[in-house]
């Protein structure tokens, strides 16, 4: 067992439970975006640190597939949560 | 001279952490702001000894990008939109 | 010998580093903390870039090294410049002394 | 290598990470919270790094250090008033409070323990790399080099298909919801200088980021990400269009052309008796630079349209606007620091 691995996926593991526990907990929307962007990341440090294999070992790239597209879809889908909450807080506006 | 490398890594990660401190403490933003930019600026040197010392080159890229896109935060953090008096 | 210049520039350089930090944390306000850091930041950065381009294969790599450095020099003028406006739009009055 | 100082390095980086994490979800202020959040996804680029991660940390640089930041700095600036998931009746009892807070708190820490518990397990037992090693073994076959392009655009071409339709379904839905922010104001000589030379290099990086994927870390969603940080680069400097195609029609095009692109290769291939995107092997490379150049434009489109967060103004728009606006340059990089006493430090 490679110590780097394990120390990065227990980070993961912890920066995912933080992140999930904010997102069910703060009232705010932005934060609970913020929130669900944290524990994305956890979750990406997971699978990074599983496909590590060492420093001379080239890692598995499979989990890094999918970890690149994950990024680029969790941008996507907060900006789409954002534009949401900017209409909800227009039609707030009006009444 | 890896084993230089490796010990300036973890100096620059210390001189990082350092920066971090500001970050937590303020008081003003732009006080946030500046160690954000100090982060910026270690992280791209760590990446240019992490890419010797794990010997990859690609990392270079990744410092590259960093340091094109170094100024973007602290311009989003200034910004001011357009009112509607504005051309 | 290159090896020994280029261990000197480093060293050297993170030494810049760390003075950088060390002023960002200890000076008074914000002025003075963003003199301290885009000054000894961008040395620390120029030393590293040099005392790596020494170290390598071929010249696409000095010029990428070179290249991030140009690139953080002209990020950080200009970001220094934009936290001082927003600072001083916002009313922060430099410390006296 | 020693050992010893690369884990000084991860336990330095790992508690960082943990440290921002923590506060950027609990600082008071959200405003600190993005700047923060903004950290964060620096240091996280570095961890990418570390962990021999090259393809996620270029992404990682691109999005992290310039989408997610500018877009969250713009959207707390229209979200003042703390825009509420439930609404206004939030304030119940204290104790129901504290008991929901106990509960959430308690079962988050129960989720991580559980899975740390099975990534142990994972981690003692015998090492599992099938995948790994089947794509190793047909990488030759793939047309490129660089594994994780020939997971993303070969071996696992449908998952990447089905991705660029998310972010296609993720910008049509951002578009029905209404027009964008508004233009930022020019933001002074300095940055328009810095504009004027970044946004070309940004442009060529994208284009060398495409070109080496190929066998090397880079690709389709990296080079993308860069393009869509130039157009960020160009509307905070105050341009509108950003240099999107102004015929709505055309950006439609654009946004489709990673699904299209990819789509009409996989149709092609079965027409002429292939199975969907199984590229034959001499064409692989010339197939995966087609569609990610296509990708790429499209990945491009949509992160951009996702940071002005709606459509670009009609042409009805702006007449809407003429007849409000006065001369123009009137109100451009007004400079009211010059009035109004300083406050002491």
């Amino acid at each position: 067992m490679l110590t780097a691995q394990w120390l990065y996926a227990l980070t993961g593991c912890v920066v995912m439970a933080l992140g999930l526990r904010a997102a069910l907990l703060h009232p705010s929307l932005l934060r609970r975006v913020l929130a669900i962007n944290i524990m994305g990341t956890g979750v990406f440090m997971l699978l990074v640190a599983v496909a590590y294999r060492g420093p001379d070992l080239a890692p598995d790239p499979v989990p890094h597939a999918l970890v690149l597209t994950g990024i680029v879809v969790a941008v996507s889908a907060t900006a789409l949560a954002l534009a949401l909450a900017r209409r909800l807080a227009r039609e707030h506006a009006d009444d | 001279m890896t084993e230089l490398y490796a010990l300036a890594v973890v100096a620059l990660m210390f001189s990082l952490l350092l920066g971090l401190v500001r970050v937590l403490r303020g008081p003003e933003e732009g006080d946030r702001m500046l160690a954000v930019q100090l982060i910026g600026t270690a992280g791209v040197g760590v990446l240019m000894l992490l890419s010797r010392v794990l010997g990859q080159p690609a990392l270079l890229d990744v410092a590259l990008l960093l340091a094109l896109l170094a100024a973007v935060a602290a311009v989003a953090f200034t910004a001011q939109p357009r009112e509607d008096g504005d051309a | 010998m290159p090896d020994v210049l280029s261990a000197v520039l480093i060293i050297m350089g993170i030494a810049f580093y760390l003075a950088g930090s060390v002023g960002l944390l200890r000076l008074p306000d914000l002025y003075s903390r963003l003199h301290a850091l885009t000054k000894a930041d961008n040395l620390g950065l120029g030393l590293l870039t040099a005392g790596l381009a020494l170290q390598s294969p071929d010249l696409f790599t000095v010029a990428k090294l070179l290249l991030i450095w140009v690139a953080i020099l002209a990020a950080s003028a200009t970001s220094a410049h934009l936290i001082a406006r927003h600072a001083r739009r916002r009313e922060t009055r430099p410390c006296p002394r | 290598m020693s050992p010893l100082s690369l884990t000084l390095f991860d336990i330095l980086l790992l508690v960082s990470i943990v440290v921002l994490a923590w506060t950027a979800l609990t600082s008071a202020d959200e405003r600190r919270s993005v700047i923060l959040f903004m950290a964060f996804g620096l240091v996280v680029a570095l961890a990418w790094g570390r962990l021999l991660a090259p393809d996620v940390a270029l992404a990682e640089a691109a999005i992290g250090a310039g989408l997610s930041g500018a877009l969250l700095l713009a959207a707390l600036r229209e979200l003042p008033s703390a825009v509420t998931a439930s609404g206004d009746g939030r304030r119940s009892h204290a104790l129901r409070h504290y008991a929901t807070q106990g509960t959430v708190s308690v079962l988050s820490v129960a989720l991580a323990g559980m899975l740390a518990w099975i990534l142990t397990a994972h981690f003692e037992g015998p090492a599992r790399d099938e995948l790994a090693r089947a794509v190793t073994s047909h990488l030759e076959l793939s047309g490129v080099s660089n594994p994780v392009t020939a997971v993303l655009l070969n071996f696992r071409g449908y998952d990447t298909l089905l991705e660029l339709a998310v972010l296609l379904a993720a910008v049509l839905g951002i578009l029905t919801l209404g027009p964008g922010r508004a233009a930022y104001r020019p933001s002074g000589p300095i940055f328009d200088a810095l504009t004027r030379w970044l946004t070309p290099l940004l442009l060529v990086t994208a284009g060398y980021l495409l070109w080496v994927g190929a066998h090397a870390p880079g690709g389709a969603f990296q080079a993308g990400a860069t393009l869509a940080a130039a157009g960020i680069v160009l509307r905070l400097a105050g341009s509108e269009w950003i240099g999107l195609p102004r015929d709505g029609a055309v950006l439609r095009l654009v946004m489709a052309a990673g699904v299209g692109v990819f789509l009409v290769v996989g149709v092609s291939l079965l027409v002429l008796g292939r199975p969907f995107l199984g590229y034959p092997p001499a064409w692989a490379g010339a197939l995966i630079l087609l569609i990610e150049s296509a990708a790429t434009l499209a990945i491009a489109a949509t992160l951009v349209l996702a940071f002005i967060g709606g459509r670009l103004p009609t042409e009805a728009d702006r007449k809407g606007d003429a007849v409000t606006a006065p001369a123009a340059g009137a109100g451009a990089n007004p400079d009211p620091s010059d009035d109004g006493e300083p406050r002491p430090c």
